[in-house]
């Protein structure tokens, strides 16, 4: 099955693409500087198209994995390519992906497509910037692929740092806000801080690694993941490697008290950067605290998990509470991913298969939902003369523009985890884990619901019902592209919350697998109370 | 009296001759040569002797490596694979430095004054340059400076170590004080740059003598065997003064490579330097520096007891914390691209130094691949920084542009350079996939390894601190827009891009870049302060290589650290 | 016994010595008194007139009124002198001077009359010790300097400059035409170097060396014709302009005995020391080469040199200050390096056992070839700095590439601070060192 | 006499070679600092090789009078042309670089 | 008896002849104040102010000096190399011949430079 290396193909097809996208009409761009609008076969405006293909020709490749991809083994890593790469450091190429790396994998995929759709207009019409933006897009895509499907710390930890410098121009550069500046630093001030504190633990963690004792060297695949898991740590050293592996994932994956960048660059960034830094990108974090610091530090997990659990309750709290009373739309979806991430790693530290299992079913359903909102908010700005970020300056836009309307109270509704959408499969199978150990802990949360449905229903009702803004009176509905966006992403939604189960098989023996790692076991068989839970 | 000639294996000594050789050829090619053509003779043969310094490193690389040393009568031109691999990287590095000095941007000029001598602002400076003068001394110098570097960490014998810190350091006076543009500010440099210089080469040399005091010998591993070896032809106010001799040399070439306490020096001279001389000095010095500093403290961690040794280590441990919070915290605050380059290699000295702590041969190894990594950056960052000129408002190009506030902006006006700059500093930052990243990998397991784990948690957080200085730099140059942007939208950046950034982007934010065009032609013509000028070749070269480098080394560093690993290993003392 | 040292100074003890200082001292002094009358007589016979004859017999005792006259006049010190240093220099100048006579060998071991006490009739010997003679030549050099300096005036400042240039430029020569002695004798030491002569006075093989150290010693010394630093017609008197009384006598003394010292190395370095001249050292099995003869011979060589000294100044014009620092060194050092060379490798060719014969042929040999081709290359003629070139008088000031200062024939373009120009002078006066001193106090 | 009390000697004057470096304000002042401070290691270094019986020490005397008259070439250009650019030597004049 | 006590003997007694000297014209000779013997000496006119210290002189001086001391440099390791001629014989020479020849490349550059041409 592995015989085509089709997750190297994902890796660097979208590197072509990238650069197919910022050589097209480069030649014709250059002598008149920005003039490039005036088209031409190859002209700078062409090459949103060019992206555009190469983002779905990558789905394409994502459907051939897919094909590939045996579900029965889920929980084990399959497409698997290693190559040494470092062999001194002991770092090699490997990528592989099991059932939660997959799906993280197809997200971020399935996402750019639309994202590039959604920028089709965007960038004050410069089609050199626009040039440029889409090919940090498509970079960026690459090396989300490669921190998916890493099998290899040092890997995931050099993707990891890399992606930064993307995503900071996609915020800096190309970002709306007055502030971007400002939010482009501090989230790589953040990211990075928490980077090299994680670099320090990547380091000694290989250093844990024994020492081959006939050359004196260390294995040239020393930072196999499979290498590095089940080493005999001493427990301090654990703890503080994985406080510091969990760090750099917190700030990651926005997560109270280390969130305060996420507003600041949701504000400031396009939508389809929110979409995403907030939708893939910051899945790196939950992800990785899944994938490495479950298996790579049991005990210190179990260890620090009630505190952790803690933080996780605070955050889904602290952020449902934010966004209620923001008044930046893009400000107000920041929080609520806050909120969102805070169930997912309540989930992951629930060690139970469940949790698990709905948190890395979450990571995907709040990709799409959070993206769609971003999108549609987008859409809904573009709308706005100035470009309003403020939920006040709009208002009735449901009667001006009524599929923008539709299509946004379902993403919202699904921020809420309304039965039927997918958030809400993945956020019951979340409370049903947490409530096996931690009680308290989904006591407290449930309010956030409460919360939740507060924040979206409250935003839906001051945007786009009432009279209409006087703003917005010659608004006009979504166009084709923008329905193509708005489309897909609510059906989705819509299909993975009827029929989770194709998804649930990707994620459900990577879930066991975790447990495993951590050395706990399922306090209940509880699969049965899911397939219940199913409406 | 008998006398017998000692043999001397010329081949050995083949990486250093080279150089010197080349350089004396210069002198008497000022003397002889017509001016006309004296620039391009110089230039050629500096880059061919360099090349050959490099040739015959390559040459010797399979018999030192087999043998694990060569030497030159006891030790007094001492090989080591380390040694040479420094030497390689020394001679690498110089090349691209010299393609950087010998740019000439499209006005014409290189980055030197038509005569040194004269004195600045005078009719007599001014007759110069019309004349069309050039100092072609500078490369000569360039080349002499160049041996005493790759002899630095090549002897065992410490007056040869003087005598070589002494070869490379006077030529380097000489060329802080040649700079063309800013005179006062240049001379300024070689003068503290020559006063401290030399101060510390004389705290250095007492300290030589002090050691020749206690073991009657000057060669390094001699003297440490008779530490070691009570019974020697040792004084009796011993053993204070060996270790007093071996601090006082310590101290020394802690100030070449710039370290706190003793780096007080970096940033004037850094700033008031010809930039590429700086390039040059920030990138080869500290290299053979750090090789002359890793041999003597290494062979020290050999030769010294337990106790002395675990001092020696307390040392650098301050060293280290002290250079590197130095380096950082000063860094942060600074508003000139060239002092902040100093304090950047402030603490990149730290981080050097956390990687020999522990003295082991992965703390080599790490040395050799971050000397490489951080001279290709940096010699790239000071190459890219002589491009970034003012501007008068007549359009004629002044001295550098290196007050921060002038860089913003800077990836409009010049994308590719900007690129490349920020990838400089991504990779002094050390962020992966640039060769920092490797290097500080290596730099702090090596530190791990030897147990000195505080050391690069503090290293990492440096890091962190550090990366705050090098992305504002680049938030200035890729985010903020040009200074004239900032005071109204639609100023007339187009009459001064439109022949040195043609692949300007209009900003697009809010304003119509098309408006601003418009205008443009009807307000009075005004030109940007800051101009981005084209390389004629050389220095575009040099960046290129530097970025290509930096980024190889980022992605596929198992060759060169196949070759650090190689390179990194001691002879032990003999017996 | 030192080794390295030819004479034995076993013997001596702190009083031999002191008594022996003394003894040099007193020379010193009357040498001095005898070799002012002696200049003066001798200069006067060539200018045909009598010179000093009214103070004693010849006017011998001339020089003693000159002395008492100068103790006894007002000791000034002019207002602006750096007061300290201004007292220094000609103490610095004097005792340097006096010191040099520490190692000159006037003669072999001799007995003391009336007592069989026996010691070399020299003060002191090392093996270094003509580096000792040279050290104490170069710190008299300061007091000089310090001079000039200290008057806080221009003309003592001009001299003293000048002078510094001129003796280092001459002492290079100087030291590296010793360099052929140091190979032939093997040794540094003073009597070794007389001893090894025994044979065969150096001045003869080394000729070319002979050449430079004669003619480096009298720019040394400020002598005519290179006394610039005291230059009457252009600095009044140079560095000791502003000195009066017992401080002026000590430079005039001090400049007196440089000159006798530097004739007493040449002596003892190239004229075989104390030896008797060739004929009459044959007699009686070299008899003359003992006991007290020896002291004969040296003073008898010394005041040869002396005459030739006297014979210069009054021969030979004063250098223009840039003919003479050119001539410095472009033509002695050279000579003296290449020089050096030449007599290296044919001393080792010796070693290596090559034969004189062989060698003479080589050399020949290398000559003939040498001049042939000289002979056919064509005659070319140097493009520039030639005192014709510029013979438009126009200056420019990059010529050929470099900056250079205007050829003789030309003239600086106009001051513009001192608002006068410099009248186009006639070539041969253009350098003249009245404008090398209207450059100087810029 | 004691070949200790050069020793103290050459320290003594080591080290007012420093404090005048470190003190002096005048360029010519401290330089001769420097000087100093190498004709003390000079006299260490003769010292040494005398007690060690060993002619190495006067060797590197030699090596060391030649690299401090280098020291000097180099430096009094440097000096030099600085005086004649701003008429001082004084070191506390040299200060356009602090900022 | 070390062969240096003479030298000391000859310089205390040198030492106390020039200070004598000076000491005895100093106590002899008369004293009449006159300001105008105690100014500098200027052919008459008023003394150019600054003749010390702030005097300037030419470039060419200081490149003199320059050049003497690595000439000085030379001819000191040239005395030891010529006293131990024999000993050291080829490689003595060889050695000696080389640094000459170094020695004789700045000479050149300077030579050509016109380092030494004055006026």
């Amino acid at each position: 099955m592995s015989s085509f290396p089709w997750l190297t193909a994902l890796v660097v097809w979208p590197l072509v693409a990238a650069l197919a996208t910022v050589l097209t009409g480069a030649g014709r761009g250059r002598p008149a500087s920005g003039a490039a609008s005036g088209g031409g076969a190859f002209s700078a405006g062409s090459a949103r198209t060019v992206a555009l293909v190469g983002s779905l020709v990558q789905v394409a490749l994502l459907v051939g994995a897919f094909g590939a991809f045996d579900t029965s083994t889920a929980g084990t890593h399959q497409l698997t390519e290693t190559y040494a790469w470092i062999p001194a450091l002991g770092a090699s190429y490997a990528v592989g992906v099991d059932g939660v790396s997959l799906l993280l994998v197809a997200l971020s995929v399935g996402l750019v497509p639309l994202v590039i759709l959604a920028a089709w207009r965007e960038q004050g019409g410069d089609h050199v910037r626009l040039r440029r933006y889409l090919a940090t897009v498509l970079v960026l895509l690459s090396f989300m692929v490669v921190v998916f499907a890493a099998r290899d710390v040092f890997l995931f930890y050099v993707v990891f740092e890399a992606m930064l410098i993307p995503a900071y121009f996609l915020i800096g550069g190309f970002g709306q806000g007055a502030q971007r500046r400002y939010a482009a630093v501090k989230f790589l001030l953040f990211s990075l801080a928490g980077g090299l504190v994680m670099l320090a633990a990547v380091v000694a963690l290989y250093l844990q690694v024994p020492v081959d004792p006939a050359t004196g060297l260390r294995p040239e695949d020393a930072f196999l993941t499979e290498n590095l898991t089940g080493l005999a740590l001493d427990p301090t050293a654990e703890r503080l490697m994985f406080a510091a592996f969990f760090l750099a994932f917190a700030i990651k994956a926005p997560m109270f008290p280390v969130h305060t960048w996420l507003p600041d660059v949701t504000q400031n960034a396009t939508p389809g950067t929110s979409t995403l830094l907030i939708c893939v990108l910051d899945k790196v974090g939950t992800f990785g605290m899944l994938t490495l610091c479950l298996p790579l530090f049991p005990q210190a997990s179990r260890w620090a998990a009630p505190a952790i659990i803690v933080l996780a309750v605070i955050s889904i709290l602290y952020g449902a509470i934010l966004a209620i009373g923001q008044t930046d739309v893009l400000r107000l979806i920041g929080y609520t991913s806050v909120s969102h991430f805070g169930f997912i790693i309540l989930g992951i530290f629930t060690f139970t298969s469940l949790g698990i299992s709905g948190a890395s079913f979450m990571m995907l359903n709040h990709g799409i939902s959070t993206g769609a909102l971003f999108l549609l908010a987008g859409f809904t700005i573009a709308r706005h003369p100035r470009r309003s970020q403020q939920i006040a300056d709009y208002g009735g836009m449901r009667k001006v523009a009524p599929v923008l309307g539709g299509t946004f109270l379902v993403a919202g509704l699904s921020a809420l985890a309304l039965p039927g959408l997918a958030t809400f499969v993945s956020e019951i199978m979340v409370f049903l884990g947490a409530y096996a150990r931690w009680p308290a802990a989904v006591l407290v949360a449930v309010p956030a619901v409460v919360l939740a449905a507060v924040y979206v229903l409250l935003t839906y009702q001051r945007m786009f019902t009432g009279e209409v803004g006087a703003e917005v009176v010659g608004a006009k509905d979504l166009d084709v592209r923008e329905k193509t966006v708005a489309g897909v992403l609510v059906a989705a939604l819509v299909v993975l919350g009827l029929v989770p189960g194709p998804a649930l098989d990707y994620v459900r023996e990577p879930a066991g697998v975790s447990v495993e790692h951590v050395g706990e076991t399922d306090p209940e068989p509880v699969l049965g109370a899911l397939e219940g839970s199913e409406q | 009296m008998e006398f017998e000639a000692p043999v001397i294996d010329w081949a050995v000594l083949s990486p250093v001759l080279v150089v010197l050789a080349a350089g004396v050829v210069g002198v008497l090619i000022e003397a002889f040569v017509p001016d006309r053509v004296r620039r391009a003779v110089q230039v050629v043969l500096t880059l061919a002797a360099l090349v050959g310094s490099v040739v015959a490193v390559a040459l010797l690389w399979d018999r030192v490596a087999t043998d694990g040393f060569a030497f030159v009568v006891n030790g007094t031109f001492l090989l080591t694979p380390f040694t040479l691999g420094i030497q390689a990287v020394v001679a690498v590095l110089a090349i691209l430095g010299v393609l950087v000095i010998a740019d000439r941007t499209r006005t014409g000029d290189d980055a030197f004054a038509p005569t040194a001598a004269a004195v600045p602002g005078t009719t007599y400076e001014d007759a110069a340059r019309e004349a069309g003068l050039q100092q072609t001394e500078i490369y000569p110098l360039v080349l002499f400076a160049t041996g005493g570097m790759l002899l630095f960490p090549a002897t065992d014998n410490l007056i040869v170590l003087f005598i070589a810190l002494e070869v490379l350091s006077l030529p380097l006076y000489v060329l802080c004080a040649t700079a063309r543009r800013r005179r006062l500010l240049s001379q300024e440099a070689a003068f503290k740059y020559f006063l401290l210089g030399s101060f510390a080469s004389a705290i250095m040399l007492f300290g030589i003598a002090l050691v020749y005091g206690f073991a009657g010998t000057v060669s390094l591993e001699t003297a440490l065997f008779r530490m070691a070896q009570p019974g020697g032809p040792i004084l009796e106010l011993m053993p204070a003064l060996v270790i007093a001799g071996v601090l006082l040399i310590t101290v020394g070439l802690l100030f070449k490579i710039g370290a706190a306490p003793f780096h007080m020096w970096t940033p004037d001279v850094y700033q008031g330097a010809p930039t590429p001389i700086t390039g040059f000095m920030a990138a080869c010095v500290k290299a053979a520096a750090v090789g002359a500093l890793v041999r003597v403290v290494f062979t020290l961690s050999l030769g010294l007891d337990e106790e002395l040794r675990r001092n020696l280590e307390v040392g650098l441990w301050a060293v280290a914390i002290l250079t590197m919070l130095v380096g950082t915290v000063a860094g942060a605050v600074q508003t000139d691209v060239k002092r902040l380059l100093a304090y950047s290699s402030i603490a990149h000295a730290g981080f050097l130094t956390v990687a020999f702590v522990g003295f082991s041969e992965t703390g080599a190894q790490a040395v050799l691949f971050y000397v490489l990594a951080y001279g290709l950056a940096t010699l790239g960052a000071f190459a890219v920084v002589t491009l970034v000129r003012e501007q008068d408002a007549d359009g004629v190009v002044l001295g550098e542009a290196t007050h921060l506030s002038h860089w913003a902006g800077l990836a409009r006006r010049a994308p590719w350079l900007a690129a490349a700059f920020s990838l400089f500093l991504l990779s002094m930052a050390g962020i992966p996939l640039t060769a920092g990243f490797i290097a500080k990998f290596g730099v702090f397991s090596a530190a791990v390894v030897a147990g000195a784990w505080p050391l690069a948690v503090v290293g990492v957080l440096a890091s962190a601190v550090a990366v705050f200085f090098y992305v504002r730099l680049i938030v200035l140059m890729v985010l903020t827009p040009p200074a004239e942007d900032a005071e109204g939208a639609q100023d007339a950046e187009v009459a001064t891009e439109g022949q040195d950034a043609p692949d300007l982007a209009a900003d697009g934010a809010g304003s119509s870049a098309a408006a601003g065009r418009t205008l443009a032609p009807a307000r009075t013509l005004r030109r940007a302060p800051v101009v981005v000028l084209s390389s004629r070749g050389f220095a575009t070269v040099a960046i290129v290589i530097c970025a290509v480098g930096v980024v190889l080394l980022g992605v596929v560093p198992q060759l060169a650290l196949d070759w650090a690993g190689q390179a990194a290993s001691f002879r032990p003392v003999q017996p | 016994m030192i080794p390295g040292v030819a004479a034995d100074f076993s013997a001596d003890t702190i009083v031999t010595s002191i008594v022996k200082a003394v003894l040099v001292v007193v020379f010193l002094l009357t040498s001095v008194l005898f070799a002012i009358w002696f200049e003066r007589k001798v200069v006067a016979r060539m200018q045909v007139r009598p010179g000093p004859n009214w103070h004693g017999p010849k006017g011998l005792l001339q020089s003693l009124a000159d002395a008492m006259k100068l103790l006894l006049k007002e000791d000034l010190t002019v207002t602006r002198a750096d007061r300290v240093t201004y007292l220094l220099a000609p103490m610095i100048s004097v005792f340097c001077a006096l010191l040099v006579f520490a190692v000159i060998p006037f003669g072999p071991s001799v007995t003391i009359p009336f007592t069989d006490y026996s010691t070399p009739a020299q003060l002191t010997d090392f093996p270094v010790a003509t580096l000792y003679v040279l050290a104490c030549a170069s710190i008299g050099v300061y007091g000089i300097v310090l001079g000039g300096w200290s008057s806080g005036s221009t003309y003592p400042l001009l001299g003293a400059v000048r002078s510094t240039a001129q003796v280092i430029s001459y002492e290079l020569a100087m030291g590296l035409s010793l360099v052929s002695v140091f190979i032939m004798a093997g040794s540094m030491s003073t009597s070794s170097i007389v001893e090894s002569q025994t044979n065969l006075w150096w001045f003869l093989p080394l000729a070319p060396a002979f050449v430079v150290y004669v003619i480096s010693m009298v720019g040394e010394t400020n002598r005519l014709p290179f006394d610039l630093p005291e230059a009457e017609g252009e600095l009044v008197s140079g560095y000791m302009t502003e000195y009066s009384s017992m401080k002026f006598a000590w430079f005039f003394l001090a400049e007196y005995i440089a000159m006798i010292n530097v004739s007493a190395v040449a002596v003892t370095l190239f004229l075989g020391g104390w030896r008797a001249p060739w004929p009459l050292s044959v007699i009686g099995d070299g008899v003359l080469n003992t006991g007290w003869w020896p002291v004969l011979w040296f003073l008898a060589k010394v005041w040869l040199l002396m005459f030739f000294f006297v014979w210069v100044r009054g021969t030979l014009l004063r250098l223009r200050y840039d003919q003479f620092m050119v001539f410095g060194w472009k033509v002695l050092i050279p000579f003296a390096l290449g020089w050096l060379v030449a007599l290296a490798t044919f001393q080792w060719l010796g070693l290596a056992g090559v034969t004189r014969t062989q060698m003479f042929v080589a050399i020949a040999a290398v000559a003939l070839l040498a001049a042939v081709i000289v002979w056919l290359l064509p005659e070319r003629k140097s493009p520039d700095r030639s005192p014709d070139d510029g013979g438009d008088g126009r200056f420019d000031a990059f010529a050929g590439g470099y900056p250079v200062p205007p050829l003789p024939g030309q003239s600086l373009p106009p001051s513009p601070r001192a608002r006068r120009t410099v009248p186009p002078a006639p070539p041969e006066s253009s350098g003249s060192p009245a404008d090398v001193d209207a450059e100087e106090t810029r | 006499m004691d070949l200790v009390n050069y020793l103290y000697l050459a320290s003594i004057l080591f080290a007012l070679g420093a404090t005048t470096v470190l003190l002096r304000r005048n360029a010519i002042v401290v330089f001769m600092g420097i000087e100093l401070m190498l004709n003390a290691t000079n006299l260490a270094l003769v010292t040494f090789a005398r007690m060690h019986g060993d002619i190495t020490g006067q060797v590197l005397a030699f090596f060391v009078m030649v690299v401090a008259a280098a020291e000097v070439v180099v430096g009094l250009a440097i000096i030099v042309t600085i005086f004649r650019a701003r008429r001082s030597a004084s070191v506390d004049d040299v200060n356009l670089l602090k900022s | 008896m070390n062969p240096y006590v003479p030298v000391l003997v000859l310089m205390g007694i040198a030492a106390v002849l020039a200070l004598g000297g000076v000491a005895a014209s100093a106590v002899i000779g008369p004293k009449r104040y006159n300001r105008a013997k105690l100014d500098a000496y200027e052919c008459g006119i008023e003394p150019t102010p600054l003749a010390m210290g702030g005097g300037r002189l030419p470039i060419k001086y200081y490149l003199v000096a320059m050049t003497f001391i690595v000439f000085d440099i030379e001819v000191v390791f040239l005395y030891p190399w010529a006293v131990d001629f024999v000993v050291l014989a080829g490689f003595g020479l060889a050695a000696m011949v080389i640094f000459l020849a170094l020695i004789t490349v700045p000479f050149v550059y300077e030579w050509r430079r016109g380092g030494f041409d004055w006026v």
